[in-house]
C-alpha cells in the first residue's frame, strides 16, 4: 500500500498519520501539499488520508476552506477511480464540506470542545478500512473536537442508515448505542460514514492515535491493517 | 465601484441551534423572561470592487454558494451598500 | 528637560529614571525614545526589582552557607545532573536540557494575567501563543502545553457569577489555541482563592523537543545581514501591554486595543520556522512578544552584540496612520524576527511565502551597538541597546507583615474535630480544589501528537520521545497559601512537589522553570515575600538536583491594594530510560499491598482542609525537610526502575485521605470521566498505623505532611520494598490492600467507593455551571 | 406584542479578525479578486415579548450589554422587526 498524507495550512495530525503507517505498519507514506493541483495529482497513491486539525484554522466552517483547495480536485478523481479516500476528525470535515459525504457538522451540542476517549460500534465490516473488524465490535478510541456533532436531513439520514453506511456508532462499553454514550449529539450516534461505493470513510474519531500500546490502546490498528489487506488483495 | 456586501447566515429552521438554546437559557437567567428564543447565526461584511451593482450581486451570490454558506445547513441574504452609506 | 509628570506616567517611568536616562544618552530622549526606554526598563521586560533576586537562582548566597539552605549530602546523594542543562536561565528565549540521544527538551513558564482580567479569552488564548512561540523560535517543536490558572472562587457569594466567567473565558481561550495549533496540554492546576478574584493568574508552559546541536539562537550577528519581519500585520494591539503588566489595577492597565490571537497563524509560523532551521540562510530568531518590536529587536542586537537599524515604513500594518511609537510598541500577535544572511532574503521570503505567510525586510544588522529605528530614510530614535537592556536595579527591604506572622503562630489545638469525619472528606472532595478538573481538562486536546503516554488527572503528564525508548515527565505546581503564610517554605514545597509528581511517574527531574506571581514589589511585606519564596526555590532546586532553566516574573498582581496570595509556579520536567516502565498514579489490581512512603506528622496548619472546614487560613505550613524529600523521591525512582510499584501518587491537598480515593479512580492514565467508563475503578482497604492513631484523627487524615506518597504494589515485592526503603533510610508503612468497593481508612472512614469517585469527578463541572456572557 | 430583534455584532474596527482574513484568502483562491476586504461578525436573532417597541428596545439594548456582546472587542446594532414582516 502506499499512501498519501493530504497536508493543509492548519493541518495537525498529518506526523501522527504518517508515524503509523510509516513506523508502525511500516508501509510507504508520503506528505501530499495542498496546492498540488489537477486530477491526476494522487494518482499514483493507493489511499489518500485527509487528517485532522484545524485547516485554515476551520475559521469559517469547519472544513470549509480546506474543501476548496487545488488538491481537492485529485482527491474527488482519486475518489472517482475508486481509489481509498479516509477523512479523520478534521478530514471527516473537509470530505462533508467538499460533498464527498452526505450531510454537515455541527457544533457539540455541549457547545465544548471534547478530548476523551469513547466506545464506538462497527457497523459494517465489509468496507476496506473496517475488515479486519467484526460487525458488533466495540472499540476504544480517542476523539479531540469542538464540531463533531453529524447532521444530516432526515432524507439522507435514512437513505444513509438503508444503504448500511453508517460504518461507526458511538455506544457505551456493552455496545449500547444510548444518548449518554453520544459526545456530540450526532444524528443516530454517527461518529463515521462512507460512501455508497464504499471507498471513502470519514469518522471523527482518531485511530491513529490509538494503534500502539504505549497511548492506552491498539484498536486502531485494525483499520489501517484493514487498508493494507483490501490493497494486497486488489 | 466599491460596495460593501452584508451578508447573513442562519441555520436552517429544521437544523438545531444548541448555540441559540444556550444564549436564550442564559437570558433567562438574567430575568429578560420575554425572551422565547434565540436563533445564532453568521454575519460578514465583505468589501468588493465590482464595474456595478448587478456583477457585484452576482458575484456575492456565487462567493455564497461556493464557499460562505454550507447548503445542507444554512440560508443566507445580502444587501448592498456603496461605502459611503455605511456607517464605520 | 520638559517632560511632563503625566508622560512619564504614560511610560510607567519614574523622574529618577527619567534623568539617569538623559544622563547615560547625554541628551533627552525624544518621544518615541521615551517609550522605547519605558517599556524596557518596565518590571515586564527589565526585571528592574527581581533581577537581584534571580540572581539567587544561579548561585548560593555568598558567605558562609546557611544551615537552612546547605543540601545534606548523604550517602545517597544523586549525582547532580548540572551536565544536563544546555541552555540556563536567562541566556535565551527559554531553557534547555539533554535528554538523550541527540535531543532537547526546551521549556519555560510565562504568565498572561493582566490581559486575561481584561478578557479572559483572548487574554488566555494569547498568553498560550507567547509562550509557544518562546520555544519554537529557539528551533524546538513544541510538544506540551501546561496551564497553570487562578481565580476567585466559583461560589463566592458576591464575585462567584463574574469568577466563574473568567475561569470559562480563560479555559475556553488555552483550549482554542492550544487545540488548533496542535500542541497537546497535559497538565497544569486550577485552584481557587479570594485573593484571585481581581487577579486571575494565567501562567501557561511550554515544552519543546529539539536537536541538541541546533538550538537556535536570537543573537544578531554579521554586519549587513538582513531583518524579517515574519507573520501578522502590525495593528495597534496591546499599546503599553509591557508597562502596564507592570503598574496594580489591570482594567486601567490595557486601554489599547485588546489583542486578538491567531492560532491559525501561530500554527504555520510553528512550520514555517522549523523549516527554515535548516536553511543555510538563518542567523537568528527571536518572537515578537512583550514591548512588540522593541524589545525584540533589543534583544537581537544585545544578544549578538551587534546593532540594528529598522525602517517602520517598511512594516506592513493592519491599521492607516500609525506613528513610529505605535509600530515599535504594538504587540499584535503571531510575529517574529528572523536574521537572515545578506543576499539570501529571497530564499527565507520563499520559505514563509509558501506557508502562507507575509514578510518584510525591515532592516539590517549593524555593529555600532546602536538601535536604529527610521522612518522613510529618517531617524526617528537611536539608542545604545545596552541603555534599553539596563535598567536600574532596586534591591529593597522586605518586611513580613505582622499579621501573617500572627497567623502563622495560631493556636490550632482548640479547634474541634468533626463528628461526621466521612462527611467531612466527601465535603473536602466536592471542594472546587480538590475535586477533579476533568471539567477543564477534557476541553484540551491531549492526546494530539500520539505521545500521550500519561494524560491529564495523574501527578505528572508522561510523554515518549518518538524514536527513542525514554520519556519525558512534567508537573506544574504552586499553593499560594502555604507561600502566604510562610514564603520561604512555601517556595521550597513548590519546588518538592513539582519534583514529586514527577518521579513518582519513575521519571529523574532534571530542571526547573518558574513563573513568580506576586503583588506590588515595592511594598516591604510583598518584597518580603518575594525574597523568602526565591530563596526557598533556590534551596530546593539545589537539594533536588533541579537547577532554574527559565522563568519569567509578573508582579503587580494587585487591585483596591490588596496583593494576591504569592503565588510562585514551579513547573519540573523529568527524564525516564525506559518510557514502557513509567508508574501510572491509579491503582491497576485489587490484592495489591498499598502502602505510605514518608511519615505522617500531626500538620493541620495551612491545608486545605482548615480552610474548607474550618473557614481558616492559618497554621504553620507543613516542614519539608529538603534532605528527607530528596531520599524519598529516590527511593520512589528506584523501586519504579526495579519494577517494584504498580502505582504511584503524592499525598498533597486534602491529605492522605484525598490521595488514597483519587488512588482508586481508575487505570491507566485516561481521564476518570472516560465518558467510555472503561477506566476500572478499584477500592482500598487501609489500616491506619496504630502509633497515628494519638494524632488528631483529623490531622493524619487531611493534614498535608510533606514528603509521602501512596503506592500500590504486589504483595510478594513487599519484601524487596522494604529492603530498598531501608537502603534509602525512608520510612515506610504498610496500610492496607486495594480492592473492594469501598474506601476505608479505619478506624475513622469508610464511605461507598462510587459515591466518593462520583463526588469528586463531578463536584467541579456542577460549581462551574454558569451563564456565559460575551462579558461581565 | 412579539417584536424580532436582528442584532449585528462585530468586532470592533481595529481588532485583529483572523477569520476574516481566512475567508478573503478563501475567497482569493476561488478567484474572487475584486474581494478587498472580510470582516467576520455574529448575527443574532431573539424573539421577544413585550408591552411596546420602547420596552423591547432598552431589554435588547440591555441583553447586549449584559451579555450578547463583549464591549472589549465587539460592538453593536440592532434592528426590531415585527414578526409579520419577518421572512421566515
Ligand atoms: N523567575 C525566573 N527565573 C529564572 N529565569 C527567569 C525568570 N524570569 C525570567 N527569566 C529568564 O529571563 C529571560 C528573559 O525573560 P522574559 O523577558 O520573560 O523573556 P521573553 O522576552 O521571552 O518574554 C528568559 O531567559 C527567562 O527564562
Ligand atoms: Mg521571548
Amino acid at each position: 500500500m502506499k499512501a498519501a498524507v493530504v497536508v493543509f495550512p492548519g493541518s495537525n495530525c498529518e506526523a501522527d498519520t504518517a508515524h503509523v503507517i510509516g513506523d508502525v505498519l511500516q508501509e510507504p507514506v508520503e506528505y501530499v501539499w495542498y496546492a498540488t493541483a489537477g486530477r491526476e495529482a494522487l494518482a499514483a497513491y493507493d489511499c489518500v488520508i485527509l487528517p485532522g486539525g484545524f485547516a485554515y484554522g476551520d475559521y469559517l466552517r469547519v472544513g470549509a476552506i480546506a474543501a476548496i483547495a487545488p488538491v481537492m480536485e485529485g482527491v474527488r478523481a482519486h475518489a472517482e477511480r475508486g481509489g481509498l479516500v479516509l477523512g479523520i476528525c478534521n478530514g471527516f470535515q473537509v470530505l462533508l464540506e467538499s460533498g464527498l459525504l452526505p450531510g454537515a457538522i455541527l457544533r457539540n451540542a455541549s457547545l465544548e470542545f471534547r478530548s476523551q476517549w469513547v466506545h464506538l460500534r462497527v457497523e459494517d465490516d465489509r468496507t476496506p478500512f473496517t475488515r479486519r473488524y467484526r460487525e458488533g465490535q466495540v472499540l476504544k478510541m480517542p476523539i479531540a473536537h469542538g464540531d463533531g456533532n453529524y447532521f444530516a436531513e432526515p432524507q439522507t439520514l435514512a437513505e444513509l442508515e438503508g444503504a448500511g453506511q453508517v460504518v461507526f456508532r458511538y455506544c457505551d462499553a456493552a455496545g449500547r448505542v444510548t444518548p449518554a454514550a453520544n459526545p456530540n449529539g450526532s444524528a443516530a450516534n454517527i461518529a463515521g460514514i462512507r460512501n455508497r461505493r464504499g471507498n471513502v470513510l470519514g469518522m471523527m474519531p482518531h485511530p491513529e492515535r490509538c494503534s500502539e500500546p504505549l497511548l492506552g490502546g491498539v484498536d486502531g490498528l485494525g483499520l489501517w491493517q484493514s487498508v493494507v489487506a483490501a490493497l494486497v488483495q486488489v | 465601484m466599491k460596495l460593501l456586501a452584508r451578508i447573513h447566515v442562519t441555520l436552517k429552521p429544521a437544523v438545531n441551534d444548541p448555540q441559540g438554546l444556550a444564549i436564550a437559557g442564559g437570558l433567562h437567567q438574567l430575568g429578560f423572561s420575554g425572551v422565547e428564543g434565540v436563533r445564532a447565526g453568521r454575519y460578514l461584511e465583505v468589501c468588493l470592487e465590482a464595474t456595478d451593482r448587478g456583477a457585484a450581486e452576482r458575484a456575492v451570490t456565487e462567493m455564497c454558494q461556493r464557499l460562505l454558506v454550507n447548503p445542507v445547513i444554512e440560508r443566507y441574504r445580502f444587501e448592498l451598500a456603496e461605502p459611503a452609506e455605511v456607517d464605520r | 528637560m520638559n517632560v511632563t509628570d503625566g508622560q512619564l506616567r504614560e511610560v510607567a517611568l519614574s523622574r529618577a529614571e527619567y534623568d539617569e536616562i538623559c544622563r547615560r544618552l547625554g541628551r533627552a530622549p525624544n518621544a518615541v525614545e521615551l517609550g522605547m526606554c519605558g517599556a524596557m526598563w518596565s518590571e515586564h521586560c527589565g526585571y528592574k526589582n527581581s533581577k537581584v533576586l534571580l540572581r539567587r537562582f544561579r548561585a548560593p548566597p555568598e558567605g558562609p552557607a546557611s544551615s537552612r539552605s546547605a543540601p545534606t549530602a548523604g550517602a545517597t546523594a544523586a549525582p547532580p545532573p548540572a551536565g544536563r542543562v544546555l541552555i540556563g536561565a536567562g541566556e535565551e528565549n527559554a531553557g534547555a536540557v539533554d535528554v538523550g540521544d541527540g535531543l532537547a527538551a526546551v521549556f519555560k513558564i510565562e504568565s498572561h494575567n493582566h490581559p486575561s482580567a481584561v478578557e479572559p479569552f483572548q487574554g488566555a488564548a494569547t498568553g498560550v501563543g507567547g509562550i509557544v512561540r518562546d520555544i519554537f523560535t529557539m528551533g524546538a517543536r513544541p510538544v506540551a502545553i501546561l496551564d497553570s490558572l487562578r481565580f476567585g472562587p466559583p461560589d463566592d457569594p458576591a464575585r462567584g457569577a463574574r469568577n466563574r466567567y473568567l475561569c470559562e473565558g480563560v479555559v475556553a481561550g488555552v483550549a482554542h489555541y492550544g487545540n488548533c495549533i496542535g500542541v497537546p496540554n497535559v497538565g497544569g492546576e486550577v485552584v481557587f482563592g479570594r485573593s484571585y478574584s481581581e487577579n486571575p493568574l494565567v501562567n501557561a508552559m511550554c515544552v519543546g523537543i529539539a536537536r541538541a546541536g541546533r538550538l537556535v539562537s536570537s543573537g544578531a550577528t554579521g554586519t549587513g545581514n538582513s531583518v524579517l519581519l515574519v507573520g501578522a500585520d502590525t495593528g495597534r494591539d496591546g499599546l503599553h501591554g509591557a508597562t502596564f503588566a507592570s503598574v496594580d489595577d489591570p482594567q486601567a492597565s490595557h486601554r489599547g486595543v485588546v489583542q486578538v490571537g491567531d492560532p491559525f497563524r501561530e500554527k504555520l509560523l510553528i512550520e514555517a520556522c522549523l523549516e527554515a532551521m535548516d536553511a543555510p540562510w538563518l542567523v537568528a530568531m527571536q518572537d515578537l512578544g512583550a514591548a512588540g518590536l522593541t524589545s525584540s529587536v533589543v534583544e537581537c542586537a544585545s544578544k549578538g552584540e551587534s546593532g540594528m537599524e529598522i525602517d517602520v515604513a517598511r512594516v506592513s500594518r493592519r491599521e492607516t496612520g500609525m506613528t513610529p511609537y505605535e509600530v515599535m510598541l504594538s504587540e499584535s500577535q503571531e510575529r517574529m524576527l528572523v536574521i537572515v544572511r545578506r543576499g539570501q532574503e529571497g530564499a527565507a521570503q520563499a520559505v514563509f511565502a509558501r506557508w502562507g505567510l507575509h514578510s518584510d525586510v525591515i532592516g539590517q544588522v549593524t555593529d555600532d551597538g546602536m538601535v536604529r529605528v527610521m522612518e522613510d530614510g529618517q531617524t526617528v530614535a537611536e539608542l545604545p541597546y545596552s541603555l534599553l537592556t539596563a535598567p536600574p536595579l532596586y534591591v529593597r527591604e522586605g518586611v513580613e507583615a505582622p499579621s501573617v506572622r500572627a497567623l502563622r503562630e495560631r493556636d490550632l489545638s482548640t479547634l474541634p474535630v468533626p463528628d461526621d469525619l466521612n462527611a467531612t472528606l466527601l465535603r473536602l472532595l466536592a471542594a472546587p480544589n480538590i475535586a477533579g478538573k476533568q471539567a477543564i481538562y477534557r476541553r484540551y486536546d491531549q492526546t494530539v501528537q500520539t505521545n500521550t503516554v500519561q494524560a491529564p488527572g495523574g501527578d505528572a503528564a508522561v510523554l515518549r520521545l518518538k524514536g527513542t525508548p525514554r520519556g519525558i515527565a512534567v508537573a506544574t505546581d504552586g499553593n499560594g497559601r502555604y507561600c502566604y503564610l510562610d514564603p520561604h517554605a512555601g517556595g521550597r514545597i513548590a519546588v518538592a512537589e513539582a519534583a514529586r509528581n514527577v518521579s513518582c511517574t519513575g521519571a529523574t527531574p532534571l530542571a526547573a522553570t518558574n513563573c513568580l506571581n506576586f503583588g506590588n514589589p515595592e511594598k516591604p511585606a510583598v518584597y518580603f515575600q518575594l525574597q523568602q519564596a526565591i530563596e526557598g526555590m533556590a534551596e530546593a532546586c539545589e537539594a533536588l538536583g533541579t537547577p532554574v532553566i527559565s522563568g519569567n516574573v509578573s508582579l503587580y498582581n494587585e487591585s483596591g491594594g490588596e496583593a494576591i496570595y504569592p503565588t510562585p509556579i514551579v513547573g519540573v520536567l523529568g527524564l525516564m530510560e525506559d518510557v514502557t516502565r513509567h508508574c501510572p498514579s491509579r491503582f491497576q489490581r485489587s490484592g495489591d499491598v498499598i502502602a505510605l512512603l514518608g511519615d505522617t506528622l500531626e500538620e493541620l496548619g495551612a491545608s486545605e482542609y482548615l480552610e474548607q472546614i474550618h473557614g481558616l487560613v492559618a497554621g504553620r505550613v507543613p516542614e519539608i525537610d529538603l534532605a528527607r524529600e530528596g531520599a524519598m523521591q529516590r527511593l520512589c525512582r528506584a523501586a519504579i526502575t526495579g519494577g517494584l510499584l504498580r502505582s504511584a501518587h503524592d499525598c498533597a491537598d486534602g491529605g492522605l485521605a484525598v490521595a488514597l480515593v483519587e488512588s482508586c479512580s481508575g487505570a491507566f492514565g485516561l481521564p476518570a470521566d472516560d465518558a467510555a467508563g472503561a477506566a476500572p475503578v478499584i477500592g482500598a482497604g487501609v489500616e491506619l498505623p496504630g502509633s497515628w492513631l494519638r494524632m488528631r484523627p483529623d490531622a493524619v487524615l487531611f493534614g498535608e505532611s510533606q514528603s509521602r506518597l501512596v503506592v500500590s504494589l504486589a504483595p510478594e515485592d513487599w519484601g524487596a520494598l522494604v529492603a530498598l526503603a531501608g537502603e534509602h533510610g525512608v520510612p515506610l508503612h504498610r496500610l492496607g490492600r486495594t480492592g473492594g468497593e469501598r474506601v476505608t481508612l479505619a478506624p475513622y472512614i469508610d464511605v461507598e467507593l462510587a459515591r466518593a469517585l462520583e463526588t469528586h469527578a463531578t463536584a467541579l463541572e456542577r460549581g462551574l455551571r454558569v451563564t456565559l456572557p460575551a462579558a461581565l
